[in-house]
């Protein structure tokens, strides 16, 4: 095939790209490489237009090992263990084949971190659909649960947390985003990196088919309504196989045969090779004939652009290959050694004994495009002036049942039951706390873990979004009882090229970096998906962190239902209540514009670690962050899992009771404590000029508020633990 | 007491009942699926997981590795074999147990603590064991146990029913079937009760802070038979 | 050469899948599909060239693998 | 009146459990099976007299619902 200006154009690359290409080179490269540069170039693998803003942020730490670069970030949690851990998108396969999308999803994350040589020990996830009314939502939904469970489960790695969430603007763009934690001994890490010439390099896993050639390229482009015809790209997900891989992988890498490891992602083989050559500034040589392929007469161009999954990339020790070969074998799975490393720092393809390509490495990594995108600001939005009357006839014991069944607040249960959350033996915290907690398999260390987001906030004014995602994740580790140590990031935008979504990028990405720094909670990994975004309606600006924390002796876990009647329940943290952008203003009054509520980082930061020590001295017996919903809801939550009621105290000063139950004001916590500890927490809490509120006192079976509120727990269980059942039966 | 923990490829439950049996006091041992043989064993034990993937049938596949021959045979010779969750589709799959389990009635994976019932003590998976109502736990998307109206028979006749789902109180109804097994049925033996097959994971539950602890009643009761 | 099979469930045993696509496709307003049964397709390549001789190898490869003859049944097609 | 329909994998789509089956029968001996896929079978009761007419229907059910035209394919017998 004739490469010309038109096929670049298919590839999708810009006119400007394709002579740049054409320069660089100095010719006119043929359809393989002319494929190649498409995979390396195009935004998923390049990140040509988020490169500049990425490195804004804040990645170095104490405890920092690997930051961003590397197939996954790494952390040292002591005792020379260290966690490696990072959040993963699928958002455009699982839009078109929600199943497959989803668990293809799941394998790659998981991949991204064996490949390191740490072990899975959990899942997570962030789902995001459009709204419950639309059409597609229910299909999209069971399907993606059923895909990220079939996937989890088989490989026998528990799913601890994760988080999901309705929207319209999701409707066109659903976003599946999968994080997975590995343990891995700090001293046996793995690298992508090259070293040394002449070595063999080896293909293993599965065989190459035809899967998703160009999938990168889809990642990087919008949908329209002839979405039909790119349904050939997706791929089908074997964890069976990966699960062997896994095995063999690690069983090989107990000995030091292994000199670097890449697994085939986005853009296959092209994008491993290149990344291994590229990290080391060496040459890599492929003969594609020896490349196991699972279909007849598959071509270059096909074989490097394939994106069949469970597949790896070996550099190994020379003279290490029969060893190698013996292990893969076991696991029967394919086994070939498929070319070299080389000092030509270039990449050289081979084929039935032709040459096919040759690109010098660094125009396909170093010198592949970046972009100073045009982005604009947005403004802080003006306060809204609710209006106190009509508050007033709103019946509050109503309100909050309505609430607490709205789609975003319901209890998740229906789909972590279908995640396999204990298999492995360490899940001490599942899903339906803060965090999700797994111990240090035969140690008395654990590590927590949450993936949040915020998209409303960050759609309203898109810097405090990004820095209160950092400490929503920061919260929800401190309330299991967990340091804070790292996060990883996935950055779900719409289409770049476009001004408004560029500045949404750029400010959530400043205040994440803001926050982060602030808090010593550096960013470690991540992974951008630009271009969701269908018929030009885009998503609104989704950042979702991965925070991950320790906790030193798992005995010491908090979780969040209330205890004990009699227990004192306080509200650390100051109340303003601020209801614009929160769910009581947005979804019950309709009222849908607003500022975000404000983040004060010192806040922040010093009612974080007081509360953590508070936990560390065993004075509190439950605690749950405040988040969406505000205190009430918060409440309830910890009634309904302790099912227990609560007394609340009448409400001091002129604070309006909505503003006050409702307001979303951050960096608070609720906390029970038994009374006879109250004198030594209200004495640290002062001593760290910590504002606190005597909110309650825990109850037998009913929540009450003067004679306001009067409603049993079983009650309020109900309607927020069936929403989502019953929507998925009916 | 020594047991074996026979690895299938796509077994994921293999590390967690190797604690569990270590912890209360078995000298287990790890057997991968190709030996031609098993060490002389007390116990020989088919985890749970994902056995070839759960394709085509759950367990089916792994019914016809080579190994199996000679867990059929220690079996036969009166040898003491547990089947938990994949491990139990293996024992209907290769005719050591009736019956089949099949898709869960409402479709779905179900990972959650249950309660069962014991039915049976005259065996020794649960003879001195003082609960009747054990809380375990279930990880499973085919566990809805089926078999023909003549073999429930002949299982009730010859009380090889192991263990049903309950309530925390003993009832035996719909809304404690996990998932839809016919008679509630989460577990049953052979005809001589030396092999048992059950869905529900005793491993899972040998620690307080883990989903509870009443697993460690059952290991206990074993090791104490095997002393 | 290929031959098929196909593997249903015996009349009797029940098919929860079945039932569930019978609910979905009735509302999708397919009121009047009365009932779904569900069972496997399989395509196998022998590499022989009597048919019969093929067809009575898959045969037995229903009997002692592809199908569970305490809820299935098979039928070469 | 019955309505049949096989769904299978497009050509060129993974098939894993067919991968597996195949291996599984090499390991029993059939030693000369070369490639099995699986797929799925429906069989579909619709009150409708009209073969036609019902076919169509169980035509735009498949569509709709029964075959996930990204990987699949579908055929009514
Ligand atoms: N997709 C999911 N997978 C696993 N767990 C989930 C999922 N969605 C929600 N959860 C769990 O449900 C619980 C409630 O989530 P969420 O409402 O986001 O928490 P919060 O109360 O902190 O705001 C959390 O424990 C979360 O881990
Ligand atoms: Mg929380």
């Amino acid at each position: 095939m004739k490469v010309t200006e038109s096929v670049a154009i298919d590839h999708g690359l810009k006119k400007e790209e394709f002579t740049k290409i054409c320069e660089l080179l100095k010719r006119t490269p043929n359809i393989t490489e002319l494929g190649i540069f498409s995979a390396m170039w195009n935004e998923h693998c390049s990140y040509k237009s988020s490169r500049k803003h990425l490195k804004k942020l804040h990645t170095k730490g104490k405890q920092v090992i690997q930051g961003p670069g590397e197939n996954a970030g790494v952390i040292d949690i002591g005792d020379d263990d260290a966690i490696v851990f990072k959040i993963e998108s699928h958002n455009h396969p699982s839009f078109i084949e929600p199943y497959q999308g989803a668990a293809t999803g799941v394998g790659g994350i998981m991949r991204d971190i064996f490949t390191m040589g740490a072990r899975p020990i959990a899942n997570l996830n962030s789902i995001h659909f459009g709204s419950p009314q639309h059409k597609k939502t229910k299909n999209l939904l069971r399907g993606v649960v059923k895909g990220i469970g079939g996937y989890g489960n088989c490989i026998g790695v528990p799913t601890i947390a994760g988080q999901t969430n309705f929207d319209e603007s999701y409707n066109g763009n659903i976003l599946v985003n999968a994080m997975t934690l590995g343990l891995v001994n700090k001293n046996k890490i793995f690298y992508s990196k090259a070293a040394g010439t002449n070595k063999p390099v080896i293909y293993v896993g599965s065989k190459t088919g035809r899967d998703g050639i160009h999938g990168a390229s889809m990642a990087s482009a919008t949908f329209d309504d002839k979405i039909e015809e790119k349904k050939p790209t997706v791929q089908v997900g074997d964890p069976f196989t990966e699960k062997l891989l896994l095995e063999a992988c690690l069983e090989l890498m107990a000995d030091n045969s292994i000199i670097s490891i890449q697994d085939m992602g986005a853009a296959g083989l092209t994008s491993s090779s290149i990344e291994m050559a590229s990290k080391g500034k060496l040459g890599i040589e492929l003969d594609l004939s020896k490349v196991p392929c699972r279909e007849e007469k598959m071509t270059p161009y096909e074989i490097m652009l394939s994106e069949s999954q469970e597949r790896m990339l070996i550099v190994l020790e020379k003279g290490k290959e029969n060893y190698a070969k013996k292990i893969f074998d076991k696991w029967n799975l394919d086994f070939a050694v498929i070319g070299k490393t080389t000092n030509s720092k270039k990449i050289e393809l081979l084929f039935e004994n032709n040459k096919v390509a040759e690109i010098p490495i660094d125009l396909l990594a170093e010198n592949s495009p970046m972009y100073d995108r045009k982005w604009k600001k947005t403004k802080l939005p003006q306060k809204i002036k609710f209006n106190k009357d009509d508050l007033k006839t709103i019946n509050l014991s109503d309100c909050l049942k309505k609430i607490l069944a709205f789609p975003n607040i319901s209890d998740k249960k229906w789909i972590w039951d279908q995640y396999d959350h204990t298999v492995m033996g360490d899940t001490i915290q599942k899903p339906g706390g803060d965090a999700g907690v797994v111990r240090i398999h035969g140690s008395k260390k654990a590590v927590a873990s949450s993936v949040d987001s915020s998209a409303s906030y960050c759609f309203a004014h898109p810097f405090s979004g990004g820095k209160q995602v950092v400490c929503e994740s920061w919260r929800n580790l401190i309330s299991v009882g967990a340091k804070p140590i790292a996060i990883t990031n996935c950055l779900n935008f719409g289409n770049p090229e476009k001004e408004k979504n560029m500045g949404e990028f750029v400010e959530c990405v400043e205040g994440i970096a803001e926050a982060s720094k602030y808090l010593d909670f550096p960013v470690v990994s991540g992974n951008v998906s630009f271009y969701n975004e269908t018929n030009d309606r885009g998503i609104k600006p989704t950042p979702t962190i991965g925070g991950v924390g320790l906790i030193s002796d798992y005995k010491k876990i908090i979780t969040m239902d209330f205890k004990k009647n009699g227990n004192i329940v306080y509200v650390i943290g100051k109340t303003e209540g601020h209801l614009d952008q929160s769910v009581f203003a947005k979804d019950f009054l309709n009222e849908k514009k607003g500022a975000p509520p404000s983040i004060n980082l010192f806040n922040e930061k010093n009612v974080g670690e007081t509360l953590l020590k508070l936990i560390d001295l065993g004075l509190v017996a439950s605690c749950h962050d405040v988040s969406l919903g505000g205190i009430l809801v918060a409440v309830s939550k910890m009634c309904i899992k302790g099912n227990k009621g609560i007394k609340i105290n009448p409400l001091k000063g002129l604070i309006n009771k909505f503003e006050y139950f409702f307001g979303e004001d951050q960096g608070r916590y609720i906390i029970e404590v038994n009374k006879s500890n109250i004198k030594k927490v209200s004495e640290i809490l002062n001593n760290n000029s910590i504002h606190y509120d005597e909110f309650g006192t825990v109850d037998e079976k009913m929540l009450s508020f003067k004679n306001d509120i009067k409603l049993p727990i079983e009650e309020l269980s109900n309607v927020h633990k069936y929403w989502l059942r019953n929507y998925m039966d009916s | 007491m020594k047991s074996s923990v026979i690895i299938f490829p796509g077994s994921n439950c293999d590390r967690d009942m190797d604690v569990a049996l270590k912890k209360f006091g078995f000298k287990n041992q790890m057997i991968w699926h190709n030996d031609q043989s098993i060490p002389k064993s007390d116990l020989i034990v088919l985890p749970g997981g994902f056995s070839y993937g759960d394709y085509l049938r759950c367990g089916s596949i792994a019914s016809k590795s080579k190994i199996i021959r000679s867990v059929i045979d220690f079996a036969n010779s009166g040898g003491l074999v547990l089947g938990i969750c994949n491990g139990f589709q293996i024992l209907t799959e290769s005719g050591l147990l009736t019956g089949i389990l099949q898709q869960n009635k409402y479709l779905n994976f179900i990972c959650k603590n249950v309660y069962v019932k014991v039915k049976d003590k005259k065996n020794k998976y649960f003879n001195n064991i003082k609960k009747d109502i054990l809380e375990l736990h279930i990880a499973h998307n085919e566990g809805n146990y089926f078999c023909s109206r003549d073999e429930i028979k002949s299982l009730e006749d010859n009380n090889q029913i192991a263990v049903t789902y309950c309530d925390q109180k003993g009832l035996e109804n719909d809304e404690n079937n996990p998932n839809g097994a016919l008679k509630n049925i989460a577990g049953i033996f052979n005809k001589n009760k030396n092999v048992l097959g059950m869905m529900p994971h005793p491993e899972r539950m040998i620690d307080k802070y883990l989903s509870g602890e009443d697993g460690s009643l059952f290991f206990e009761n074993l090791l104490g038979n095997l002393k | 050469m290929k031959i098929k099979v196909i593997v249903t469930l015996k009349n009797g045993v029940l098919d929860p899948q079945g039932k569930a696509i019978q609910q979905t496709l009735n509302g999708m307003n397919f009121d009047n599909v009365s009932d779904v049964r569900q069972g496997k397709f399989f395509e196998i390549d022998v590499k022989e060239n009597d048919e019969n001789k093929a067809k009575s190898l898959v045969d037995e490869m229903c009997k002692k693998l592809l199908a569970n003859l305490v809820i299935e049944d098979y039928k070469i097609v």
